[in-house]
């Protein structure tokens, strides 16, 4: 008569909830072993480095936007916000090198850092002290950061020292004991970033301003500090993902970290973060990185689909990826 | 004027008038905290005036009041929810202000809010600690935490755990994490607004009991209730709010329950529950047979029948809520078939059971009941618009003298129409949402709690309505956590316990303490033999059933 | 089993040129494998410098690449990672743009766009007797966009035309249409129109024609769209002539590495693309209806 | 003891309300005033018609925007959905042109429609019953129909044929009774949807879908039904806008709508409709439009900055008007 079935799994909240949170992990198992199934190479050493290498940039900004996105709000500038610290990055190494030979690299980095604190500071303030949708603040920063790269490249692009290249290229190129610096460094930032988001007091309010803003209020927690922190935050990670990305391409231009700001945000979501705040999970971020970058490598090596329709179908896969999620649960 | 003179004139004078500019008489404690024509308005609106109270330590205080009195809204003025616009407010003889929540919790006085206001994302121990975690060295300890969570929770009787989510509690165990919040630390003033509005039974006693414990420490306790007898029980003063003003302040032994009712709403009353109507014989409108809730009610049959009043009794948590929600759509469900005046229903949806004839007004009246940023004619009209407009298009005029109707035969208080459903007092947004279902003109109505928040002139209200429309012939299915309530009211009660239905009584065998006997101890009453068989029968299938009893 | 692996690594199409590129890419894959079994052609588009990185590392990962014809997005972000494909043996052609260190192209297939410029200006100057009033539209900012400019202005710079303004318009006809309004708005006197893109340049000629201004005497563009094209053969009054600057540079280019693995001794060294003008007529020899560009 | 500052402004609820309704209004007669006062060109007939003319296109696919985003969603593929139906829509055309003549447009204008329609639907259907983020679900349709016009079109354009051009102008270029065709089918589209938002039984439950979607469910409405619309209405308005747009230019390209999704949703925010749903304001949105593109219309017609910089003072005109919405708050 009635089913039964449907009573039978005790299953409490607890053990759903992990399962949920697995569905990341997950779905990156599962576009491996599409890829590996698609190209015996996919496994090759060299392309998993490679891919996790590369994986780095958007991982690194992706652990800044969880903690953004998870107070509840977005910012939709961090590509262009990399595109502008790269850029003042590299002007200021070359014009440091004739001075202080490799050691200028250390001030670029140093600056990279400053700059993007500061222009998440920006960005927070706009949306806290504005209280105005971080969308609308977001996008409107991110027109002025990508004019700036514009303006400051006069439209064309920014170089780095040839000079400066040996010294800085084993940022991007070398390892430590064999795990690529990229890695290592991202490493560290989601270790700091989950540390945060999980063990202080700043992420336990991060998470609660994002779930109930007006509770967090009574309870005495600054929301409009909380939130533009977070964006500080952000644009300290984009600061770092700019150290790790100089070597590797060695130049800015005004197409520098075009539509990153897509891909983080996918990244995070993916991840499990929900995009209304009050939830964060920073591992399923990472996992969401890995997973874009991993569509977009099958993308090259399989050779499957006309190039036009690549785009298509990494949207399918993504999609597919987050009904996956829904069928797991 | 003469209105309130006249009532004076009937009971003792009160201890101290609205007006009373001294501060408390000489020999007594200093208050706690004190209120010095203290008042607010919104733009033009003034919900509430010149009000001077004090709360003393070792005190519970009562602040009773009709719906939309003003007594929230002095709450929020005392905690710093909300700032006075005009009058002071004073600890011992300093003068204070809050300019927000926080600085009156530095300042030891926490308020309860009467409607849950907490982060559904977090567990309830970080709830508890929001904003004042602690830490071991830079990092939370999260284990210092939980045990002091679960103490304060064991403290009032609260079931959940300080690891659960609090979305995804109940309403019950919400209110008591909300109290359990505010007891965290000591305090000096402890403000309940309607605590135990969405309680029942033990837990409605271990609440009291923490008040007194308060008490006995020296904090100062403000309490309001529409639960007369519980001011009666516990409070040492009682204040009486009507209209946004001060009526006054009274000793509790010098006034009856009667008394306070009165004062409330400024007129005298007569007989809370209205005739009953006897059992109906009728052939059943409702019929289930055996449907499973998931997470909910295991196996549920009942059958409702124009004319007659079905009382849903049990604990809380005993699965009442899911097992209705559940029977709507509104959760998943497995079973049947459902029956509706004789026919089966094709879909289970709230819409197809609408069209059909029968409502469901929720008890969560926040998060499912209303649309509180909307205002008050888009969400009395939500439900019922397929009802109200044969047509795809609206008829604004029309909104507004159904607005206009509903205010008036619910006795909505509203200082405008144009307000949001948000801006109406908690009981008024109860009877709006009642309005708001009866719009459909429905022919069964379940109600989950019918008159949570609802002063006591306006619940009187409520049953003459209930009655009324069971007398034209609709039936009525009252779920409902107040015991005197379900049995003044109902013709036949079920009582469910650990999500099974376990007894049916009914005509005199309706007593609060069958009720209680049936819901706690499992041995069912006369006539629950046959739900009693059907509990033995299905329990070696189903498993335990869900839900703390 | 010794198929040869030519890698291909382009642009993705975001607007008309570059779709022309791989159009043609794919073109060449096509008829390279149809007629050479043993010769096999990957062609591989990307959206950015960044992502161009990552192909070119994907697909050198993986398999032993024979040849890696290239355009890339810009130089110096392309050159380190173009000599690390080098290093493994491969054979190198860039098209387009040079590497910012010329040993690391085997074969350089170079367009010119400072030539597009300066050539258009040169007609254009001649054309207004030295002296008028211009405006000009440019597209996304890259290299290609700035070179082009750049040779434009620093031949009016020599003559009386004053260049009135000059904005982005993003290589895309909308916008160019929306440019050129506010500009026919803007400016009560314009006595001619460059679109550093043909793509634009539709954009620009709709407005000119819905604004029924008369004294615009030309409207030129860039590339030799086939449309573009078209009208120049047909002696269009205000667009006589234009500049060739054809994505089919990179079948040529495909051809020309092929052609080592069937039996030819490899094509090194530079071979640079003039930018003639296209005229009536000389149209005839860039007319290609088939392509979609 | 009070503080003051909460009690100064008498505005009570009502009128309150009213002032912030009018805020995207007074922000577009600020810029307007401006415009007027950076170049008296501005206000020349010829220019106002052009600026309102072409504002058409955003303005009518961010009328199917307000109400996707006042139901609690997103639409993030509108742009790239335009360029789909324009692309389908000029390929149709171009086939029945030999045989129907020009009345193969109206058999392109209803596929556009019924196309728009069911791309919508998609979008609608997995949102709601794949029950994923807005967000991811159109970011992901909008990468594929990125794809399908750079598939349909070889990576070059799609022009319509010639005959039909000069059937299909006016639908541009022609005017009735002095006011263009897109202005008027503009008008056309917002007293429709704002009918329908404000007057109809569906527009109303959208809304209450947005305010609080579970109050809505336990009201029997069907919040999936409702949410589904929202995007057959959003592509609709995409059809609608295509329709419009093709003889503008008569091609279709891989960059038609692109970015137009940034600039829809700019357009909703800045009318004042709510991000988090719950809230549309119709007029608002027009409003948005209108400034967006005026906004746009004076960067060239001063010559205050450099070309490079347009976008960083765009995107601070708009975060100032935004801020201004607060102060006249
Ligand atoms: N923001 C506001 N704007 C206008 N009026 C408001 C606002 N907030 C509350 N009110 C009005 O203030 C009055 C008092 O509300 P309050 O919540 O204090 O009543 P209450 O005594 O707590 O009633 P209940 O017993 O129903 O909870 C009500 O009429 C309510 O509509
Ligand atoms: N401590 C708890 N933790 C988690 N879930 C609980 C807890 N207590 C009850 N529940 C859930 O709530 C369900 C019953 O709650 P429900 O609110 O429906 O009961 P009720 O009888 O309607 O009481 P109420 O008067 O509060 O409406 C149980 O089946 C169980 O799933
Ligand atoms: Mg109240
Ligand atoms: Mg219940």
């Amino acid at each position: 008569m009635t089913t039964v079935s449907d009573i039978a799994p005790p299953a409490g909240g607890l053990s759903r909830i992990r399962w949920m949170d697995m569905a990341p992990f997950i779905a990156l198992a599962l576009v491996i072993v599409l890829g590996a199934l698609l190209n015996p190479n996919f496994l090759s050493a060299t392309n998993i480095a490679n891919v996790v290498t590369r994986s780095a940039f958007i991982a690194i900004i992706a652990v800044g936007a969880t903690f953004v996105i998870s107070s509840g709000c977005l910012d939709l500038s961090v590509g262009s916000m990399m595109a502008f610290v790269t850029g003042l990055m590299i002007l200021t190494m070359n014009k440091l090198a004739p001075t202080l030979g490799s050691n200028a690299i250390f001030v670029g980095a140093g600056l990279g850092l400053i700059v993007g604190a500061l222009c998440g500071l920006v960005n927070g303030l706009i949306v806290t002290l504005g209280r105005i949708e971080p969308f609308i603040v977001t996008l409107g920063t991110m027109g002025i950061f990508r004019a700036l790269i514009t303006w400051m490249s006069n439209g064309g692009s920014i170089p780095m020292e040839r000079s400066l290249r040996e010294p800085y290229r084993p940022v991007y190129f070398g390892d430590l004991f064999g795990v690529p610096i990229p890695v290592v460094i991202t490493a560290l930032v989601v270790l700091a970033g989950a540390f945060i988001l999980y063990r202080t007091k700043y992420g336990r309010r991060c998470i609660a301003v994002g779930s109930n803003a007006e509770v967090a209020r009574f309870s005495g927690v600054s929301v409009t500090r909380i939130r533009t922190l977070t964006f500080v935050i952000q644009g300290l990670c984009v600061g770092i993902a700019a150290i790790c990305y100089i070597p590797r391409l060695g130049a800015a231009t005004p197409t520098t970290g075009q539509l990153w700001e897509l891909q983080v945000i996918t990244a995070v979501v993916i991840g499990g973060t929900a995009l209304r705040g009050g939830k964060a999970r920073i591992w399923g971020t990472i996992a969401g990185a890995l997973i874009l970058e991993i569509i977009a490598n099958l993308m090259v090596l399989s050779n499957m689909v006309s190039e036009y329709l690549v785009a298509a179908v990494q949207g399918v896969i993504i999609i597919l990826a987050m009904l996956a999620h829904r069928f797991i649960r | 004027m003469t209105l309130r003179a006249d009532l004076q004139g009937l009971t003792p004078a009160p201890l101290s008038a609205a007006r009373a500019a001294a501060p408390a008489e000489p020999g007594a404690p200093p208050p706690a905290l004190r209120a010095e024509g203290i008042g607010k308005s919104y733009g033009a609106i003034t919900v509430l005036s010149d009000v001077t109270l004090d709360i003393r330590p070792g005190e519970v205080h009562a602040i009773i009041g009709e719906n939309g009195a003003g007594k929230s809204t002095l709450m929020k003025l005392l905690s710093g929810h909300v700032l006075p616009t005009e009058g002071r407010l004073l600890q011992g003889v300093r003068e204070v202000a809050f300019p927000d929540a926080a600085a009156a919790e530095r300042a030891g006085v926490v308020l309860v809010h009467q409607e849950i206001l907490l982060a559904a994302d977090l567990t309830v121990a970080e709830n508890l600690f929001l904003g004042r975690e602690l830490t071991r060295g830079v990092s939370v300890d999260d284990r210092a935490m939980n045990r002091r969570t679960a103490e304060v929770l064991a403290s009032i009787g609260a079931k959940c755990g300080p690891r659960d989510r609090v979305g995804s509690l109940p309403l019950a165990q919400r209110q008591l994490v909300q109290i359990a919040r505010a007891l965290l630390e000591p305090r000096r003033v402890v403000i309940f607004d309607e605590p135990t509005a969405v309680l029942a039974g033990d837990e409605v006693t271990a609440l009291l009991d923490v008040v007194r414990g308060l008490r006995a420490r020296g904090v100062a306790v403000l309490y309001i209730s529409h639960r007369l007898d519980e001011v009666e029980a516990l409070a040492d003063r009682i204040t009486v709010l009507r209209d946004g003003r001060m009526i006054g302040t009274w000793e509790t032994a010098q006034l009856s329950q009667r008394d306070m009712a009165e004062k409330m709403v400024g007129r005298a009353l007569g007989h809370l529950y209205p005739a009953k109507r006897g059992a109906a014989s009728a052939a059943p409108l409702l019929e289930i047979e055996e449907i499973s809730v998931d997470h909910g009610a295991v196996l549920a049959s009942l059958v409702v029948r124009p004319g007659e009043v079905l009382g849903i009794g049990g604990m809380i948590g005993s699965g009442r809520t899911e097992l209705f929600e559940g029977l709507l759509g509104l959760r998943p469900a497995q079973g049947g078939p459902i029956r509706f005046d004789g026919r089966a229903l094709p879909r289970r949806s709230v819409s197809a059971w609408q069209a059909a004839g029968l409502v469901y007004l929720t008890e969560d009246r926040k998060d499912r009941g209303l649309l509180l940023e909307e205002p008050l004619a888009a969400n009395l009209t939500l439900q019922a618009l397929d009802h109200l407009n044969p047509g795809p298009v609206l008829a604004p005029r029309r909104e507004a003298e159904w607005l206009a109707k509903a205010i008036e035969e619910y006795d909505i208080r509203v200082r405008s129409p144009l307000l949001r459903a948000g801006q109406l007092s908690g009981g008024n947004q109860q009877k709006l949402l009642l309005a708001k279902v009866m719009l459909t003109d429905p022919r069964v109505i379940i109600i989950d709690e019918p008159t949570r928040g609802i002063d006591i002139g306006n619940k009187s209200q409520i049953y003459g309505f209930i009655d009324r429309l069971v007398r034209a012939g609709k039936a009525v299915v009252v779920i409902s956590s107040e015991l005197p309530e379900l049995v003044g009211l109902s013709d036949r009660v079920l009582v469910m316990r650990a999500g099974r239905l376990v007894a049916e009584l009914s005509g005199d065998e309706i007593t609060e303490k069958s009720v209680i006997y049936a819901a706690t101890s499992g041995a069912a009453a006369r006539g629950g033999a046959a739900a009693q068989a059907r509990e033995n029968h299905t329990a070696a299938q189903a498993g335990t059933g869900q839900g703390a009893v | 089993q010794d198929k040869r692996i030519i890698a291909v690594s382009i642009p993705a199409a975001t607007h008309g040129w570059t779709g022309g590129v791989v159009y043609h890419a794919e073109q060449a894959e096509k008829e390279i494998e149809a007629a050479f079994p043993h010769i096999d052609i990957v062609v591989k588009t990307s959206p950015s410098a960044t992502a161009q990185v990552s192909a070119l590392e994907d697909l050198s990962a993986g398999q032993k690449l024979d040849a890696l014809v290239i355009l890339p997005f810009t130089s110096e972000e392309l050159t380190g990672p173009v000599e690390q494909v080098k290093a493994k043996g491969t054979f190198i052609a860039v098209v387009d743009r040079g590497l910012t260190d010329p040993a690391v192209q085997d074969l350089y297939v170079a367009g010119d766009n400072i030539a597009v410029g300066a050539n258009t200006a040169k007609w254009m100057a001649e054309k207004l007797g030295g002296e008028g009033k211009v405006v000009v539209l440019r597209g996304i900012p890259t290299v290609i966009d700035d070179e082009r400019i750049q040779g434009f202005t620093e031949v009016m710079k020599d003559t009386k035309v004053e260049i009135l303004d000059i904005q982005y318009a993003n290589w895309n006809q909308d916008e160019a249409f929306k440019l050129m309004q506010d500009y026919l708005a803007k400016y009560p006197h314009i006595d001619a129109v460059w679109a550093n893109d043909d793509d634009m340049l539709l954009g620009v000629l709709e407005a000119v024609k819905q604004s029924g201004r008369s004294e615009i005497k030309y409207a030129l563009g860039g590339n030799g769209m086939k449309d573009v094209v078209k009208m120049v053969m047909e002696e269009n009054a205000m667009t006589p002539i234009s500049t060739p600057y054809p994505p089919s540079m990179i079948k040529s280019a495909i051809y020309m590495v092929a052609g080592q693995f069937n039996g030819q001794a490899p094509m090194r060294g530079s071979f640079k693309l003039d930018a003639p003008l296209i005229t009536p007529q000389n149209a005839e020899q860039f007319w290609y209806p088939d392509s979609p560009f």
